[in-house]
């Protein structure tokens, strides 16, 4: 026997080791959501949080990574593990798994940034630790009566997730190269019947592209209110109809004739940056901002509301029922709603994401540093997209809007 | 200086039909050479792997200086196995090669040094210490392999075949040096071959060995001369062999009736007698003890004598004759061949 | 020919034969110099990225120098260091495993007959050609029940299923041309089985098992799909971090990533050409 | 230690970690698409998600797309790394250039494939040069080579990365055979190419085919490049068993095992042939 058993039986055993980690005590999850903060705070101090977050941006990696971490290792001695994902939709995808697993304490995920139907699906699952948000010290500075917070994509919050930060539709364009941009969806999409091969958007389920194709959709169905309320087949049908149709007409003239579509936003951003395409758009217009400083769009992009309103989302953390370290995770939640650090996360020099706090409720110094903050020339103003937002549509219109479109569109 | 019993051992490999060696008893009475000697195959090389220890017996008992060595691992047995395939190791230099058991022992390198040294000198390679194998010729890197051997001074020394990929020059003199090597050391020395010429002229003592058994075992012209068995017989080179039925001192056989020098034993059932005892002479003439008339079929030149088949009654002989001997002769000659009495061997089986 | 050639004398002969092997000697290099450009082309313009932004269409050279790419990706929030590090960590470990597993059994499998020999082959050869997707799939429930879902130990453990066949077959090879005569002659010699595993065998089949081992690196660390899923996304290796950057449209980033991603690799083949250039010096210069 | 046991504990090891973690994997696998989920305690057995799966509308188009990229690749693949092999072993090509050709084996897939793309693609560097030297105007003029339902990004970049590996081992193949035999029936009278043709690819062949095989089913089973390079519509087999299982939708997790299951019956289906192939090469059959 060349190889001694007992180094073969010793790496083995390494390698099988797990990981112990060392927790606090944890508290039960009544406590969770009746003790006083301190207790929170106490039991949550020299521990860690996972935080899982899309990873594909290196700003907010540095952040998250950087000040963020600082400042909750600082306050509250607790580490900040940034844990980058590709797609939300894995970490829906790790916590499904958990649960299927029977995996129902120490999961892996302690904290999530989140919308839309991922948090649909942990809600309904009840695969989410609910009923601590508002009882957050930090929650007092949140207007939850406003539907735009308390409807995430039409499912209720109900106390399950907490707000970070608030998002709305913009498209961008090159200034260079577009003198004027047409505002309204109607003359939009002439502008793309005029100019063949210049358009196309990333095909749904992204994220981006289905916001645009929701775009059509309310313009299609004669807008946002034909739409709104809990899905109604009926009206999808009527919808889908005129929708689908004004999309299959419009192929010819997209990119390579509507053939293939980009299949990412990122790649949608690709093809305008190198002139293949006059277009982009993001749910969240800093990042022409941000793109433009780190070498992704030309000097010249400038971005843009429709006229006829834009969709306006709000993105939150939310806390999974297995989650390992449940306390700590609050205490990052609710550090995250503080004035100073959504100011810091709103400062375009660090990321530039527009705060989810109602500024009427913090001082009048507060609210005017939100106010004075710098904003880049590729980023529409605030003001003009806070005119034009409509609420999102719910989960399921928005499902069914993105299933329709691969079926009857994208193939 | 050890002496080496073998007790009914036995082998059988996984998956062969029969055993490489069966009930194999074989007494190396220390400090001698013994060849044992058997055709490809009848398990030789097998015997040597379970003296070493690299095959383990299924029965029997292998005592080395008195010592059982079932259990023991070869490298503590004192049995230094030697092949025909020099098996030096590539990556290593000639002294590195040969110094490598002392090595493994834990030996000082200083006196690993001039030990290597020596052993070298005994080789009659000096100074060949930093070579690689790969430049040694065919006869350097055997001595080499043999002066690794020796350096280590084993018990026994085993040496499968160690001349057979050699030229027949380089042969005899390494031939000689393990004789030398084997007499100035005295170590126990057993000597596997399949050249009977080789068996009997280096050794103390031969031992052959046929389909696994020991056939016959004594002091090599016995062996030569007395094989005992038809298949010993044969091997030995002893390629006329007579069936007859005996009477007292005399045998019929297909040729005619033949005289034995002494009493056959009881078992015998043919008598052998190898071509060169055979003697030729030319006419008919039928005169004396053991002569018959006969005519030659066929004449083979093989440089130092002349192989020839003669039909003697119903029966072939073969007939080693002096080449000059032979030059009278012609195929279909009549001769007369004479079968000395003391030439002729009755063997059993 | 070559009863002209050889009539010449030493040096025409030479320099006929070259004459006569110079247009196919041409050709097979140009074939060569193009075929290497292809196979080298699509590194180009990911070192060109690294080290510019703002690169776009039409400029066929980039307007500016720009390192930001590399401070960001050497920036402690990053976290691509730390990625490259368990990168290493993984694919050695893997490495490891796969040779303390492969190695004897490809030795069993080169130089033994035994009852039950195809199934065997036919358990080393299978992950090669039935893709890991479903494998990983398979195991993730049960990584997850055990913890070892999205934890450095599990994806070694996962790595093991693509390069442990690798290992096997190429020691099963090495082996086969093996004398294990040597082994048994160094027993003989007086060498105790680790002595002759440490002075014999290791140093025979360093060249054949760098290679085995060689192999076994590279596929642990391309690895992307069993990293993803049994790792949850949380085993950040050099090739998800990369894919992250890749599907934010970070081109600089995901340049500067890409060439990190390439290093170790190209170390690696380095490393073991090294050691096959020496094993083939040896016997050079000893023959 | 009787030698059957030093055998086993040999092969013990390999057999016990490849029986667990592959054919356990599968096992669980396969189970888990019949509704039995031993580690969760669920055993409600259904044919769901193989219907689901099945009903995938996409799901034949996918496997063919597959099959084309898979086949392309190992074709092209194949013939360039023999071209490359022979070259190098005529060349007797210098250790540089073995090593750049090397040089993609240690680059790992994700990595070519980006490259792929910023090379290929219609603002690409190709296309820039292109457009530099006055052939194409807007990007859109430049052939659509990445995420166009051809795949053909994919079948470069695999060719790309496997032409090493099989020429390595075409090299290998060609040292192990020598150039005896060519030359004997170049003796005889054989033109070059025939003597590749009659003796050399017969010699060699065992070898490559064998390469070829898991070239083959490698690119039938990789994600990566897909993802990258492919198109929105419609996608490889990975791509789509890959975004099945990370759905939101908890139902299609089993469907995208049996997607993956179906992927892993065509590996099946190469193995078989693989067995055939390896038989005269690799150590496996050079048994004292």
């Amino acid at each position: 026997m060349p190889i001694p058993r007992r180094i073969v039986l010793g790496l083995l055993a390494g390698a099988l080791a797990l990981p112990v980690a060392a927790r606090a005590a944890p508290l039960s999850e009544d406590a969770l959501r009746t003790a006083p903060f301190e207790t929170i705070v106490e039991a949550a101090r020299g521990g860690t949080v996972n935080f899982f977050l899309w990873g594909g941006d290196d700003r907010i990696n540095a952040y998250v990574s950087g000040p963020l971490a600082e400042a909750l290792k600082a306050e509250y001695g607790i580490t900040l593990n940034r844990v980058g994902v590709a797609d939300t939709a894995e970490v829906v995808n790790q916590i499904l798994s958990e649960q299927e697993a029977g995996v129902t304490d120490g999961g892996a995920v302690d904290l999530v940034w989140i919308n839309g139907e991922n948090f649909r699906t942990l809600k309904t699952g009840g695969l989410l630790l609910c009923g601590y948000a508002e009882r957050l010290p930090n929650a007092r500075f949140v207007d939850w009566s406003d539907p735009s917070i308390a409807n995430d994509f039409g499912t209720p919050v109900d106390g399950c997730e907490v707000p970070w930060s608030k998002a709305r539709f913009a498209l961008a364009y090159d200034s260079a190269r577009t003198a004027e941009p047409p505002k309204t969806m109607a003359a939009f999409l002439d502008w793309v019947r005029a100019n063949p091969g210049r358009f196309t958007y990333a095909a749904p389920p992204d994220f981006n592209g289905s916001a645009f194709v929701r775009h059509v959709f309310m313009h299609a169905a004669g807008g946002a209110e034909a739409l709104s309320g809990p899905f109604d087949q009926a009206r999808f049908d009527a919808a889908a109809e005129k929708a689908y149709g004004l999309l299959d007409d419009l192929e010819p003239f997209l990119w390579r004739e509507g053939r293939t579509y980009p299949t990412d936003i990122a790649q949608l951003n690709q093809l305008f940056a190198n002139s293949e395409v006059d277009f982009t758009f993001n749910y969240e217009p800093t990042v022409f901002g941000a793109g433009v400083a780190d070498g992704r769009f030309p000097e010249t992009t400038r971005s843009f509301a429709f006229d006829d309103g834009t969709l306006a989302n709000t993105s939150y953390v939310a806390v999974p029922f297995n989650a390992a370290n449940k306390a700590a995770a609050l205490v990052l939640a609710n550090h995250l709603l503080s004035p100073a650090e959504q100011l810091r996360k709103a400062d375009p020099a660090v990321w530039g994401m527009a705060t989810a706090l109602d500024l009427d409720r913090l001082t009048p110094a507060e609210a005017e540093a939100f106010r004075a903050l710098p904003r880049h020339p590729a980023v529409i103003a605030d003001e003009d997209l806070a005119d034009r937002a409509m609420a999102e549509l719910s989960a399921d219109w928005l499902e069914a809007i993105e299933k329709g479109w691969i079926e009857r569109v994208g193939r | 200086m050890s002496r080496i019993v073998l007790e009914s051992l036995t082998k059988t490999y996984p998956g062969a039909p029969r055993p490489a060696v069966r009930g194999f008893d074989l007494d190396l009475p220390a400090g001698t050479l013994t060849t044992l000697v058997g055709p490809s195959g009848c398990g030789k090389s097998t015997v040597l792997r379970l003296i070493a220890g690299l095959a383990e017996p299924d029965a029997g008992r292998i005592l080395i200086g008195g010592q059982p060595m079932a259990g023991i691992p070869p490298e503590r047995r004192g049995a230094v196995l030697m092949g025909q395939d020099h098996r030096l190791f590539p990556h290593m230099s000639v002294a590195e090669n040969v110094g490598f058991g002392l090595r493994m022992r834990g030996v000082d390198p200083a006196v690993i040094r001039s030990k290597v040294a020596d052993m070298l000198d005994l080789v009659q390679l000096p100074g060949l210490e930093s070579r690689r194998p790969s430049e040694l010729s065919g006869g350097q890197a055997q001595r080499v392999a043999l002066a690794r051997a020796l350096v280590v001074e084993p018990a026994v020394l085993l040496l499968d075949e160690p001349l057979s990929d050699l030229d027949p020059e380089l042969r005899l003199d390494m031939r000689d040096l393990i004789r030398r090597a084997q007499h100035q050391t005295g170590i126990t020395t057993l000597f596997v071959t399949h050249d009977r010429e080789e068996a009997v002229a280096v050794a103390d003592r031969t031992a052959v060995m046929l389909a696994g058994e020991l056939a016959r075992h004594g002091r090599p012209a016995d062996v030569f001369e007395r094989p005992l068995t038809r298949a010993v017989a044969l091997f030995m080179g002893a390629t006329n062999v007579l069936d007859g039925r005996f009477d007292g001192r005399s045998v019929t056989t297909s040729i005619g009736t033949l005289t034995l020098a002494a009493p056959p034993p009881p078992e015998a059932t043919a008598v052998v007698i190898r071509p060169e005892r055979i003697r030729l002479s030319a006419g008919s003439g039928t005169s004396g003890v053991n002569t018959f008339a006969c005519s030659i079929k066929s004449l083979e030149y093989r440089g130092t004598h002349v192989v020839a088949t003669v039909a003697a009654a119903t029966d072939m002989l073969v007939v080693a004759v002096p080449a000059e001997a032979a030059a009278g002769h012609g195929v279909g000659d009549p001769v007369a061949v004479h079968l000395p009495p003391e030439a002729l061997q009755p063997v059993s089986g | 020919m070559t009863a002209f050639g050889a009539a010449l004398p030493r040096r025409a002969g030479a320099l006929v034969r070259r004459a006569a092997a110079r247009p196919q000697g041409f050709a097979a290099r140009s074939a060569l110099a193009l075929l290497l450009v292809l196979l080298v082309a699509p590194f180009l313009p990911v070192v060109v990225w690294s080290v510019t932004r703002a690169w776009f269409y039409p400029a066929i050279v980039p307007q500016t120098l720009d390192l930001s790419a590399w401070t960001s990706v050497f920036s402690a929030t990053s976290g691509v260091p730390a990625a490259l590090g368990r990168s290493v960590l993984i694919a050695l470990s893997a490495t490891g495993l796969a040779m303390l597993f492969g190695v004897p059994a490809g030795r069993a499998l080169a130089l033994h007959r035994f009852p039950g020999r195809r199934l065997v082959e036919v358990l080393v050869l299978a992950p090669l050609v039935v893709p890991p997707l479903a494998v990983a799939m398979g195991l993730h429930a049960v990584f997850l029940k055990i913890g070892l879902a999205g934890t450095v130990p599990g994806v070694v453990l996962a790595h093991i299923i693509p390069t442990l066949p690798y290992v096997i077959l190429v020691s099963a090879s090495v082996f086969s041309a093996f004398d294990t005569g040597l082994e048994d002659q160094a027993r003989s010699l007086g060498a105790t089985p680790s002595q002759v595993l440490r002075h014999v065998t290791v140093p025979l089949l360093a060249p054949g098992l760098a290679v085995a081992a060689l192999f076994a690196f590279l596929v642990s660390w391309s690895q992307y799909g069993l990293t993803l899923l049994v790792g949850s996304g949380r085993v950040p290796t050099m090739p998800l971090i990369l894919m992250q950057f890749v599907t934010a449209g970070r081109q600089d980033v995901a340049g500067a990533i890409a060439v990190l991603t390439v290093l170790p690799g190209v170390l690696a083949l380095v490393l073991s050409a090294r050691i096959l250039a020496a094993a083939a010096a040896r016997e050079r210069t000893t023959s | 230690m009787p030698a059957s046991i030093r055998l086993a504990l040999m092969l013990l090891p390999a057999v016990v970690v490849l029986g667990g973690l592959f054919l356990g994997g599968l096992v669980l696998a396969i189970i888990r698409t019949v509704g039995i989920v031993p580690f969760a305690g669920r055993f409600d057995p259904t044919l769901e998600p193989w219907t689901r799966a099945l009903q995938e509308p996409d799901l034949l188009l996918s496997i063919l797309v597959t099959l084309w990229v898979a086949a392309a690749s190992t074709l092209i693949a194949t013939a360039l790394g023999v071209g490359a092999a022979l070259l190098l072993h005529r060349a007797g090509g210098g250790r540089l250039v073995t090593l750049l050709v090397q040089f993609n084996l240690t680059v790992p897939h994700v990595v070519t494939a980006v490259g792929m793309a910023w090379l290929l693609g219609q603002s690409g560097v190709l296309a820039r040069l292109a457009h530099g030297a006055g052939a194409i105007d807007r990007p859109g003029d430049f052939p659509a080579l990445v995420n166009d339902p051809w795949f053909v990004a994919d079948i470069v970049a695999y060719v790309a990365k496997e032409v090493p590996f099989v020429a390595v081992v075409a090299l290998a193949m060609l040292a192990a055979v020598g150039s005896a035999p060519a030359i004997t029936a170049r003796c005889l009278g054989a033109t070059p190419l025939q003597a590749f043709r009659h003796v050399t690819w017969p010699l060699i062949r065992p070898g490559i085919l064998a390469a070829a095989t898991v070239v083959f089913a490698f690119v039938l089973g990789t994600y990566e490049v897909p993802a990258v390079l492919g198109p929105s519509h419609p996608k490889a087999l990975p791509v789509l068993a890959y975004q099945m299982f990370t759905s939101n939708d908890i139902a299609d997790r089993p469907a995208a095992i049996v997607v993956s299951l179906l992927m892993a019956a065509v590996g099946v289906v190469c193995l078989v042939a693989v067995r055939r192939l390896m038989r005269g090469i690799s150590g496996l059959e050079v048994v004292r």
